[in-house]
């Protein structure tokens, strides 16, 4: 299980996070959501090694754990989709998908091994990209996020982090993604889902984690949780 | 076409009383770049050492202006700034440091125009080799060359000038045409940026392609680093022997060039007359004597008073009597490796 | 919901641990290079104790405006995340042809001067069009330009190579003026007046919109600040000849550029295509104007520069704007702060990076070492005054 | 009214338009809705100027307008926002928010009075952002896409072109951005509304515009038309 | 899915139509350069006939592959949207460095060379550690580093100045050896069929993998090209001296480093991190380290180039690695194609463009011109060439 315990992160005048924990158990889904500028994104961040927190710890089994850059992160299985996706532009759809985690022998690239695996796998999350040896620059919004959602897929991870993960996805789209979310949970993943759509929140969530102006501000099972109560959380009108 | 003609009128009374620094001047020595050998190698070790020698307690600025005017302003502005009592100037652009001089005049400190000739001012002493001469010895050993040849009428010549920035490579370049122009045929000719030897290599296989091999009798290169530039040039295009080439400085490199065959001649300035000579005028001066100088130089406005010393040109048979007399160079530096035997052929040792 | 706004918005009261709150961001603006030059001040002064004196400040002054001049100009370019690789040569080009203009044709030298800034901006504006209509990269447009107008350069001045200005006339005299006392001093007391009157003026204007202002002391110590400055630097130059009007004409133009930046259209747009042009684009601005613009001011300003560089020199020649003038004037606007990517910087850096520069060569002149031990010490007390802006920035990164 | 008629775009291999009609009303909000990759961005951006189409026509008042750039498009009254959002992050939010139409007079600018428009505005939105002087790169990305949406009501638009505008915005946000729709169309306005959310295009728009693989694909009063129906259309089932 | 998918994905067969889509859409890659190519080659070898002569252009070649070496390394640091400004000095020094060792202190020149260019690598390492870990800007570092290795230059040549390198000797024969013509031929025939082989196994590799393949005969056009232009190159050279070592030399750092640059995970890092290093940076790859390779390989093949220089020339001194040839070298990086903003470039860059700068500058010097004229046509030809693949670049924009 990896937890997160009183992380608290700074941005010049603007105190980001305070003290926020986090569960993340196996085979769980967890739903992180908040207002605008809660600081879901900055949590992320910290858990997949982006930025540093000022304070606190992440654990992993109850064993501390660094986590001081994304390497870090990625060789402890954390496996990230940013809100802001991170893709090489000037790279073609197969070179993002794999970036970091190449397929190689003895460094040289496996081109086609690469290539097809790409293939399967956006076929698989019904993506729709009609060459996807083209620079990423050239794909629509969608696609982008297709390709981003993919990423996280590559190597054999045990948290998937998805921050907003179907912004800009069509129906069918999303509709596969909130599948693929199931289905990581079945085979025994953590995952952690930002959202600001709470019917996809309450679709696939096992939990609801309430961040409010970068503080917990509540925690639901979504099964026995009102979308009133969750709402309520989110804009402080409980309190 | 500058003013300040007044300049000269007082230069009397400028060189008179300057010297404030009394038995012990500072002497702020001026030179002008560092690409190419002479000046940090000699010219500013031998006027240091004279200097010591005539004046223990004397000090001397020295600066080097990296061929860039500008910096040289900043460095008289130093030297001025610390107190120099003589300013030994070697211009960057001889044309353009009048007001330099001036600076120096107007603070009653003397001016000793080292090498080249600042114009459009008066000041108070001239130590140099004359720029143009150099360039008509280097033309007229070439023509030299090809007379004893017989090839002069026979084909074409290349010239290899300096760089079209650097203002005394015109002087040079003028006093080879003087004497080369309407006896020999000159087939193409050069400026190279930066005294390039690289750039030079490539105008002289570019020269070798545009006129044909067989067409080139001699070369005219106007110092000893595009000599060896166009020497590879040469070598690489298979000439053999190699053809009459003209160089100047006295590299040690071009000097052993010349005792296995490879550069015809190079000009020798004897660069220890000329520093000590100034070395020995600037402390003088600088203890507030004025001796006498054996001749005069017009500038255009005033007339300076001159030492003037001659270049030499060295060929093969030259070299002994006065590179390796004048402790230029000792024998055992230049006779190393293969240019052992041409030295001993030369009768060096 | 303005309730919970407004006081998030209100910056905090300035207090020390805030001054350590901007610290660690990596808040710093100019400080650390400031801190690179007093490094150097000490360096140099305790080596040579001519380093500080009030004459030597004064060459420094005087050498710095030339390529200052030329940085500004840089500047306008880089700020749009392009390059002027033609600057030096612009510069010596338009010297040449003011000098022609004056001592050869006899121009009256305003005359030559304007015509010569013409014929820069009219080069910036070839430069500018060749990027933006052929969308040739501006690297490769002001290559080219870097060794045609060096060629135009040595065709103008032709056999003759060197030209004196009369180092008694109007152009030379630009840079032998020197500021009467009394005028000096009054220009610091009018600045000081003028900047603590806008300020005080701007708080007012704030707050009668209902916006957050800082506490009425920071005012002070800013106005208090520029007060100290000026009149430091104009009592150690009266104490040799004065105030160089060179130093007047570079200050002039590094706050009149800086005011265009940041409170016209224009300068604002500069930024915006500098930091993303598609957005610029998108959001109506005429790009492709403003990106001639830059090459124009660039090229006029390189102009400026050269002119002055001659006026300095009393003469132009072949090497008029060679040698690194060039790399110099693009290092000034890097040490000084400006982004080589484009939307970050102010003309401050090209006051700041010079002063380095110039501080560095000027005391490295003052001692008297060999020419390669000069080299390599340059490079090194180089190197330290942007190490130490970068280690700064860096121990408060994120 | 604004009509495009028969707009066709190419990108190298791919037909993303062709022969796409759409009509804008004033006092109408209509919603295009499709796949990812079905070409709408690539519509809105020909629209506004930022690509020209290889063919087909615009027209304002059934006169035929030249849109060759987005200055030409601002002029006519035609505002966007985009999906990929376009600010400058060097600038902060005043300076993007009035970015192209600065409020100046004789080329100065009027730093306070912008400021102030700003507060009103985003107070007016409900979007909350600790210090408008920050350059935009530090924005969360729900307050990235407010001030996108802020810019798009400067000045004084005839047409409003908003692209996946609540996609990464928050409940509370999302609502203000579908009241502030019905406001604008309210005053006149035309409105054109690009979304994957059908619920809110449901909730807000007048008219609903299906495209498909770049070819118009049906279009549907949203009063009258059921939720499968328009799935239906986007997803090519009915064909 | 796939049913839908794949279709999608095959590209349509050669077809007219389609290469004017390619033309449309600016897809061109090299061929408006190799057009500039072309165009130099007819205007030059109009007005002189010896241009296109055999031995013009072996010239050509030998003059191409120093300046082209240090173009290479360029490149690299390019690609990640940096700058060496160092590469110049670094040349020169580590070819002062290779000449002390193996003409004074009498080292074997293989081992000379080897500690040579192993020196440059570690002035790279420098460069590169003061950029990641100081986060010095690389314009600064490398700045710094051109006035210091240059210093350091003159000091280790000290008062001798030139240095020969023996005629015959290791190091001046590797700019003087010529191939065999069987083994030239031979090498031709063998890169051929290795080049097609290689693009045939992958075709039958893709076609296993199911993936979507080019024609047959578009696979033998590419190899019949290659095969043209080796031939015709062995046999242009053949009816000179022959084809040089050094030729062969650029030839393979170009290529290997092309492959390694294509297919190599350090070659795709590279490219990752010139387009987005945050991007690169969270995908989990080390950014520090693939800049500091880039620096160390951009210092090494510098300090090659410059021994490749030394070779030619048989001689080191002063002005080694300076004058022009880090411009040179920078521009034939950005004339070839390499964005100077990162992401993009092929080492392809460094051959064509130094072709298009050395053709210039080696037709200039056929013509028998004034200095001032030869800089202002290299310039219009340089502007020439590089606007021809602009405008065909533009008019296929959007
Ligand atoms: N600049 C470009 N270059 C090449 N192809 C492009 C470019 N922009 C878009 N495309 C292609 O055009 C097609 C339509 O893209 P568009 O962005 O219009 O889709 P969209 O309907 O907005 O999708 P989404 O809902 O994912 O935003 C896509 O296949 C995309 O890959
Ligand atoms: N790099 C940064 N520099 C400065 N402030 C930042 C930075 N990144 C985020 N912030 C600030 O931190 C706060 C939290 O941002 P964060 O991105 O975590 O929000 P969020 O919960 O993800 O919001 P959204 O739902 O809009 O994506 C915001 O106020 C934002 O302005
Ligand atoms: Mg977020
Ligand atoms: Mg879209």
């Amino acid at each position: 299980m990896i937890r997160a315990k009183d992380i608290s992160k700074r941005y010049g005048a603007v105190q980001a996070l305070e003290g926020v924990s986090l569960d993340l158990p196996p085979g769980e889904v967890v739903a992180l959501v908040g207002d605008n500028g809660a600081g879901k994104s900055t949590l992320v961040k910290t858990i997949s090694g982006v930025v540093p927190p000022d304070d606190g710890q992440i654990t992993m089994d109850d064993r501390p754990v660094r986590i001081g850059n994304p390497h870090d992160a990625q060789a402890l299985g954390i496996s990230t989709v940013y809100q802001d996706l991170a893709l090489c532009e000037n790279l073609d759809v197969v070179a993002n998908l794999f970036l970091g985690s190449e397929t190689r022998r003895w460094s040289v690239l496996g081109h086609i091994r690469m290539e097809r695996a790409t293939r399967d796998l956006l076929t698989q999350l019904d993506v729709r990209i009609r060459d996807i040896r083209v620079p990423v620059a050239s794909l629509s919004g969608g696609q982008r996020q297709s390709v981003a959602i993919a990423r996280a897929l590559i190597g054999d991870p045990r948290l998937v982090i998805l921050d907003e993960p179907t912004a800009a996805l069509g129906v069918e789209q999303t509709a596969q993604v909130l599948d693929l979310i199931r289905r990581l949970r079945d085979r025994g993943l953590a995952v952690l889902l930002i959202s600001h759509n709470l019917a996809d929140v309450r679709a696939v969530s096992d939990r609801v984690v309430v961040l409010r102006l970068g503080r917990n501000a509540g925690e639901f099972r979504t099964a026995e949780a009102s979308q009133e109560a969750i709402v309520a959380a989110i804009t402080g009108a409980a309190a | 076409g500058g003013s300040g003609g007044d300049g000269g009128a007082d230069t009397a009374t400028t060189g008179a009383s300057g010297g404030t620094g009394g038995d012990a001047p500072t002497i702020a020595l001026f030179l002008p770049e560092s690409k190419t050998t002479r000046y940090e190698a000699f010219d500013r070790p031998l006027f240091e050492a004279k200097v010591k020698e005539l004046c223990a307690a004397c000090k001397v600025l020295y600066n080097n202006a990296d061929q860039d005017a500008a910096k040289q302003q900043q460095q008289v502005e130093a030297a001025l700034t610390q107190g120099a009592d003589v300013l030994v100037l070697d211009a960057v652009d001889a044309a353009a440091v009048a007001p330099l001089v001036n600076q120096a005049k107007q603070k009653k400190i003397p001016v000793i125009a080292y090498d080249r000739l600042i114009s459009g001012i008066g000041y108070d002493y001239f130590v140099s080799f004359n720029n143009v001469r150099v360039g008509e010895m280097q033309g007229q050993a070439l023509l030299d060359a090809l007379n004893a040849k017989g090839t002069a009428g026979k084909g074409q010549i290349v010239m290899i000038h300096g760089s079209p920035t650097d203002p005394s490579s015109a002087d040079y370049k003028k006093g080879a045409h003087n004497v080369l122009d309407g006896k020999v045929t000159i087939g193409r000719e050069f400026d190279t940026p930066d005294w390039s030897p690289d750039k030079a290599q490539q105008e002289m296989e570019q020269a070798i392609t545009a006129l044909g091999r067989d067409k080139i009798v001699g070369v005219l290169s106007a110092n000893d680093g595009m000599a060896g530039g166009a020497i590879a040039a040469m070598k690489r295009a298979g000439y053999d022997p190699l053809l009459p080439i003209t160089g100047q400085d006295a590299e040690l490199a071009a000097v052993q060039r010349i005792l296995t065959g490879e550069q015809y001649m190079t000009i020798y300035l004897d660069i220890r007359s000329e520093a000590e000579k100034s070395a020995e005028l600037a402390v003088a001066v600088g203890k507030g004597e004025k001796p006498a100088a054996p001749t005069k130089v017009n500038n255009g406005t005033a007339d300076i008073p001159a030492f003037l010393l001659d270049p030499i040109a060295v060929t093969a048979d030259k070299v002994k009597d006065t590179i390796v007399k004048d402790g230029f160079y000792k024998a055992a530096d230049i006779c190393q490796g293969e240019t052992a035997a041409a030295c001993a052929k030369a009768g060096i040792s | 919901m303005s309730a919970t706004t407004v006081p998030d918005q209100t910056p905090k009261p300035f207090s020390p641990r805030q001054a350590v709150e901007r610290i660690r961001r990596g808040d710093l603006g100019a400080w650390p290079v400031v801190a690179g030059l007093i490094a150097i001040a000490i360096v140099f002064g305790s080596l040579n104790e001519n380093f500080l004196s009030p004459e030597n400040l004064t060459n420094l002054v005087l050498q710095m405006a030339a390529t200052g001049t030329i940085s500004l100009g840089i500047i306008m370019v880089l700020l749009l995340g392009e390059i002027d690789l033609a600057a030096g040569s612009v510069s010596g080009l338009c010297a040449v042809v003011m000098t022609i203009l004056n001592v050869r044709h006899g121009w009256n030298p305003v005359l030559s001067i304007a015509v010569a800034v013409a014929a820069g901006a009219a080069i910036g504006l070839v430069h500018g069009l060749m990027f933006t209509r052929i969308r040739m990269p501006s690297f490769v447009v002001t290559l080219a330009g870097l060794i045609g107008w060096q060629g135009l350069l040595l065709y103008l001045l032709g056999q003759g190579g060197t030209i004196n200005l009369p180092f008694d006339g109007f152009v030379a005299k630009l840079s032998d003026t020197w500021l009467p006392p009394w005028f000096a001093w009054t220009l610091a007391v009018a600045l000081t007046a003028l900047y603590a009157g806008s300020l005080l003026l701007g708080r007012r204007m704030r707050l009668a919109a209902d916006l957050p202002v800082t506490p009425v002391y920071r005012t002070a110590v800013r106005a208090g600040g520029l007060a100290v400055v000026l009149a430091g630097a104009v009592a150690v130059l009266q104490a040799d000849r004065g105030v160089p009007l060179l130093l007047v004409i570079f200050a002039t133009l590094v706050v009149v550029l800086d005011l265009v930046l940041r409170h016209t259209a224009f300068g604002r747009w500069m930024y915006a295509v500098g930091g993303n042009a598609e957005a610029a684009r998108r959001a109506g601005i005429n790009v492709t104007r403003i990106r001639v613009l830059a090459f124009v001011l660039s090229a006029a300003l390189a102009a400026f520069g050269g002119i002055l560089a001659a006026s300095r020199l009393s003469a132009v020649n072949q090497s008029s704007g060679g040698s690194d003038i060039l790399l110099m004037a693009i290092a000034a606007a890097v040490i000084g702060g400006t982004s080589l990517f484009g939307g970050r910087g102010r003309t401050y850096a090209a006051l700041l990076g010079i002063l380095v520069i110039q501080s560095i060569t000027n005391g490295m002149l003052l001692l008297n070492v060999d020419s390669s031990v000069r080299y390599m010490v340059t490079a090194a007390v180089l190197a330290l005054a942007v190490a130490i802006d970068s280690l700064a920035r860096r121990g408060s990164a994120q």
